[in-house]
C-alpha cells in the first residue's frame, strides 16, 4: 500500500480497489469499474481543466502582448472562463440549411475526443498514468490522424465552399506536419527501445532532448503546426480565408474546436516533456512519485509557456512557405537525424561497451550531440541552396490582367526653355 | 493485453460521450428561434454564388499521397526502431538503406515540383 | 472465448461484401473502396490464424503472420494510391469516374 | 462470455457499414462509412491482442488511405452528385453470385474440422520487438522489408507521376 503522503494517486488508486474488493466484488468486475472511474476521471478533469488553461492563455498572452488579459472577473480574471463557458452553454445553435446533420454534430465531437484521447497513455507520475499500452507512441500519432478526419467531416457536411476550402488547405497541413513528427518520434523509441511512455520516461537518465535535439525540435515545431497554432496558423487565418473549417458551426458546437485546440496545446507540452525531457524524472522522484509529478508539471509549464510565446510573437506563415518548411526541411532533416543517429550509435556502441558505465553514457551522450550538430550543418548547407534557389515571381512589375497600370508616360526630355 | 484495450475502448466512448452530453445541454438550455435568414449558407452575407461543390486542384491528392507513403513507412521503422538495441551494424545500414529508398521517393517529388504550394 | 470460426465467417462476410462493392458500383473510387474491404477481410483473417495458432509459440515462427500482414498493409496502400491518381487522371481527361465509360485503350 | 457479445455487436456494426459503404448514394457518405468498418476492423484487431497492428489500422487506414479517398472523392465531386443509380444494371447479378460464393465459402468452412478451436496462449508483448529483429535480419525478412520500400517508392513515383498536373496543361 502506498504512502498517501508521497503517492496520493497510487494510495487513492489503491484504497478504491481495496474498498470494492471489500464489498465482496469478482477481481474483473472491480478492474472495470476502476477502468470507467479512471478515465472518467482523466476525461472529465481535462475538460475542466481546460477552462484554467483558456484562462493561462489569455493571461500570457495578454501579457506578451503588453494587454492585462481577463482582469474582471474574479481575482486575476480567473473566473472569466467559467463565465465564458456558462455564456456559450446558452447559445443558440443555429444549424444551416443542407447540412447533413450526423456528420455535422460528429465533428466537433470527434475533434474534442481526438485530443482527450491522447490523455489515456500520458504517465503523470511512476503510478499515476490511464494506461501504459505497449504501441503507446504509435496510439498517439494515430489518434493525431483522427483530427484530421473530424475537420474532413466538419467542412464537408457543413455545406459551404469556404468551409470546405478551410478544410482541404486545413488537412493539407495536419497531414503535412504528421509526417517529420511521425518521423522525429521514431527517436526516443529508438533511443529506449520502447513505446510505452513509461518505459521511455524510464529510460532518459539523460534526456532525450540532450541525445536527439534535432528530434526534439521537429517534434516540437510539427507539433504547432498539428495544433494549428501561430506561425502555422493558416487553418483559420481570418485575413485570408473565412475562419476555415468551423464558419457553419455555433455556440458550444464552435465551442468545441476551441476547447480541443486549447487543451491539444497543453497536451503537446505534455507529450514533449514525457518524451524528450524525462516526464517525471527528478532527484526522488523514484521514492517519492508526487515529486515527480511536480516536476512532470514544471516541465509541462515550461513547454506550454514556450508554445504560447511561440503563438503570441511570431507571423504567419505563407502557406507555400509553410509547405516548403516542411518537405523540404523538417521531413529530409528528421530523416536524416534518424539514419545518422541509427548509424553513429550503433558504430561507436562496440567501443562504449569497453568503457566504464557513467563515462560510455557521457561519451554516448557527446557523440550523439556532435551527430545532431553535423546533421544540422550538413542540412542547412544543403537546405539552404534548395530553398533559396526559387524565389517566388516578383508581380509587381509585370502586367496584369486586372488593375493594369498605367503606360509609363514618355520620359521628358528637359528642353532648354524651359525653367523649372 | 486486452485489458489495456478495455481501458482505451472505455476511455474513447467516454471521450465521446461527454462532449456530446455537453453538446445536447447546451441545445437544451440555448434557445431555438430558427429562420430561413439564420440558417442559410454563410457567405460573408450576400447570397450565395454558384455551385457549394467547388473543383479541387490536384495538389492535396499529393500532399495526401506523399503523406500515406511516409506513414505506411512507421509500419516497418517502428518495430526496427523497438529493436534497435538488439540488432548488429549490418542489419541497421539496411534500415538505413530502406530509409534512403524512401528518400529519394520525397526527393523525386521534390525535384518534380509537386509539393510547391501554386 | 470466442472461437475461431466467427473471426472467419466475419471475415467472410466482410470479403463478401467488398467484392459486390468492386462488381456492382458503377464509380471506380466506390470500386476501390470495396478493394479496401475486401484487403481488410484478408487481415482479419490472417491476424486471426495467427493469434489461435501461432501467437504463443515461440517455435512457430509468430513474427511470420506479421511480416505478412504488414506486407499487405503495404500493398493496400499502394494499390490505394495509384488507383487513386489512375481514377484522377482520367477523370481530367474523360471527367468521368464511371468505370464502364473508361474506354481509353478502345482506341 | 462478455467478449463474445462485444464481439458480435462490433462484427455487425462492421459489416452494417461495409454494407452501406458498397449502396450509399453519396460517395462521400460511403467513404465515412467506410472510416467506421475499417475502425471495427481495428477493434477487432485487438480482440486478437495484435496491438500493433490494431493502432497501425487506425494510422495507416483511417488516418491515410480514408483521407486519400476523401481527396479522391471531392476531385472528382462534379459527378458525385449525379442523382442516377450508383449500381450498376445487372447488380442482381453480382449479389446472386457473391451470396453463392459466401454460402459455399461458410460451407467449406463447415467442413474444416480445426475450425472450432480456441485461442491458443497469449502472445508474448515482447513479440513487436522480435519482429523488429526479423524484418532486418537477412535469414528472414529483410528482402521483404527492402522490396517493400521499393514498392513503396514505386507506388510514390507512380502514382505523383500520373496524378501531378502536367506542365503547360491548363487546369
Amino acid at each position: 500500500m502506498p504512502n498517501f503522503w508521497s503517492d496520493p494517486f497510487g494510495f487513492l488508486i489503491q484504497w478504491f480497489n481495496n474498498l470494492l474488493l471489500g464489498w465482496g466484488l469478482p477481481g474483473g468486475t472491480v478492474q472495470f469499474i476502476a477502468y470507467v472511474v479512471g478515465a472518467f476521471i482523466l476525461v472529465a478533469g481535462s475538460l475542466f481543466f481546460c477552462l484554467l488553461l483558456i484562462w493561462a492563455e489569455r493571461k500570457i498572452g495578454g501579457r506578451v502582448q503588453d494587454r492585462l488579459g481577463p482582469n474582471r472577473v474574479g481575482p486575476f480574471g480567473l473566473v472569466q472562463a467559467v463565465a465564458d463557458m456558462l455564456k456559450i452553454f446558452t447559445k443558440e445553435f443555429v444549424t444551416p440549411d443542407g447540412v447533413d446533420k450526423v456528420v455535422y454534430n460528429l465533428a466537433p465531437i470527434m475533434s474534442v475526443a481526438a485530443v482527450i484521447l491522447l490523455w489515456a497513455v500520458i504517465p503523470f507520475t511512476i503510478t499515476f498514468y490511464g494506461n501504459d499500452l505497449n504501441v503507446g507512441v504509435l496510439y498517439l500519432v494515430a489518434v493525431g490522424g483522427l483530427a484530421d478526419l473530424s475537420i474532413v467531416m466538419a467542412g464537408w457536411s457543413s455545406n459551404n465552399k469556404f468551409a470546405l476550402l478551410g478544410a482541404f488547405r486545413a488537412v493539407a497541413q495536419l497531414i503535412s506536419y504528421e509526417v517529420p513528427l511521425v518521423i522525429s518520434l521514431l527517436l526516443p523509441v529508438m533511443l529506449s527501445g520502447s513505446m510505452k511512455l513509461n518505459e521511455i520516461v524510464r529510460a532518459q537518465d539523460v534526456p532525450f532532448i540532450v541525445t536527439a535535439p534535432i528530434a526534439a525540435a521537429i517534434f516540437f515545431i510539427s507539433s504547432i503546426a498539428e495544433n494549428g497554432r501561430a506561425p502555422f496558423d493558416l487553418m483559420e487565418a481570418e485575413s485570408e480565408i473565412v475562419a476555415g473549417f468551423n464558419v457553419e458551426y455555433s455556440g458550444l458546437k464552435f465551442g468545441f474546436f476551441f476547447v480541443g485546440d486549447f487543451l491539444h496545446a497543453f497536451t503537446i507540452a505534455m507529450l514533449f516533456s514525457v518524451l524528450f525531457l524525462g516526464g517525471w524524472r527528478g532527484p526522488g522522484a523514484d521514492q517519492i512519485p508526487i515529486l515527480g509529478f511536480v516536476y512532470m508539471m514544471i516541465k509541462t509549464s515550461i513547454m506550454y509557456f514556450l508554445g504560447l510565446l511561440v503563438r503570441f510573437s511570431l507571423p504567419r506563415f505563407r502557406i507555400d512557405q509553410m509547405m516548403n518548411i516542411n518537405w523540404k526541411m523538417l521531413t529530409p532533416i528528421a530523416l536524416g537525424a534518424v539514419m545518422a543517429t541509427a548509424f553513429v550509435d550503433k558504430a561507436t556502441a562496440n567501443v562504449l561497451a569497453t568503457t566504464t558505465p557513467v563515462l560510455g553514457v557521457i561519451l554516448r551522450t557527446l557523440i550523439l550531440l556532435v551527430t545532431n550538430g553535423m546533421v544540422l550543418w550538413v542540412a542547412s548547407d544543403l537546405m539552404g541552396s534548395v530553398l533559396t534557389r526559387k524565389e517566388r515571381r516578383v508581380v509587381a512589375l509585370e502586367a496584369r490582367p486586372v488593375a493594369r497600370p498605367e503606360p509609363p508616360a514618355a520620359p521628358i526630355e528637359p528642353t532648354e526653355g524651359e525653367v523649372s | 493485453m486486452l485489458s489495456d484495450w478495455m481501458y482505451i475502448g472505455i476511455f474513447m466512448l467516454l471521450s465521446v460521450f461527454l462532449p456530446a452530453v455537453a453538446i445536447v445541454i447546451a441545445g437544451i438550455l440555448g434557445p431555438k428561434k430558427p429562420s430561413p435568414i439564420k440558417n442559410s449558407t454563410y457567405e460573408c452575407g450576400i447570397e450565395t454564388v454558384g455551385e457549394t461543390w467547388v473543383q479541387f486542384k490536384a495538389q492535396y491528392y499529393v500532399y495526401a499521397l506523399v503523406f500515406l507513403v511516409f506513414d505506411v513507412e512507421t509500419i516497418f521503422l517502428y518495430p526496427w526502431a523497438l529493436a534497435y538495441n538488439q540488432q548488429t551494424f549490418f542489419m541497421v545500414t539496411e534500415a538505413i538503406l530502406f530509409i534512403l529508398i524512401l528518400l529519394g521517393g520525397l526527393i523525386y517529388a521534390i525535384r518534380k515540383g509537386v509539393l510547391e504550394w501554386q | 472465448m470466442i472461437p475461431l470460426y466467427w473471426f472467419l465467417a466475419f471475415s467472410i462476410a466482410l470479403f463478401c461484401i467488398g467484392l459486390f462493392g468492386v462488381l456492382a458500383r458503377k464509380n471506380a473510387i466506390a470500386m476501390l473502396m470495396g478493394i479496401e474491404l475486401m484487403l481488410n477481410a484478408v487481415n482479419i483473417n490472417l491476424i486471426a490464424f495467427w493469434r489461435y495458432f501461432f501467437a504463443g509459440d515461440a517455435q512457430l515462427d509468430p513474427t511470420r503472420a506479421f511480416a505478412f500482414v504488414a506486407i499487405v498493409f503495404v500493398a493496400a496502400a499502394a494499390e490505394t494510391a495509384v488507383g487513386l491518381a489512375l481514377i484522377i487522371s482520367v477523370y481530367r481527361r474523360r471527367t468521368t469516374v464511371v468505370a464502364n465509360d473508361m474506354n481509353l485503350m478502345k482506341g | 462470455m462478455i467478449l463474445q457479445i462485444l464481439f458480435i455487436i462490433i462484427a455487425v456494426v462492421t459489416l452494417v457499414s461495409a454494407i452501406f459503404v458498397v449502396t450509399a448514394h453519396k460517395l462521400m457518405h460511403a467513404a465515412l462509412w467506410l472510416v467506421l468498418a475499417l475502425f471495427g476492423v481495428a477493434v477487432l484487431f485487438a480482440f486478437l491482442e495484435a496491438s500493433f497492428f490494431a493502432v497501425v489500422q487506425v494510422l495507416v487506414y483511417i488516418g491515410a488511405i480514408a483521407i486519400l479517398v476523401i481527396f479522391a472523392v471531392m476531385l472528382t465531386r462534379r459527378v458525385m452528385d449525379d442523382s442516377g443509380p450508383q449500381l450498376i444494371k445487372g447488380w442482381w447479378v453480382a449479389l446472386v453470385g457473391v451470396g453463392a460464393l459466401f454460402v459455399g465459402l461458410l460451407a467449406a468452412l463447415g467442413t474444416w474440422v480445426g475450425f472450432q478451436a480456441g485461442p491458443g496462449p497469449s502472445p508474448d508483448p515482447a513479440l513487436l520487438t522480435q519482429l523488429g529483429s526479423d524484418l532486418v535480419d537477412p535469414t528472414k525478412y529483410a528482402i521483404p522489408f527492402e522490396v517493400a520500400s521499393i514498392l513503396l517508392l514505386a507506388a510514390l513515383v507512380g502514382a505523383i507521376y500520373i496524378a501531378a498536373d502536367k506542365k503547360g496543361g491548363k487546369e
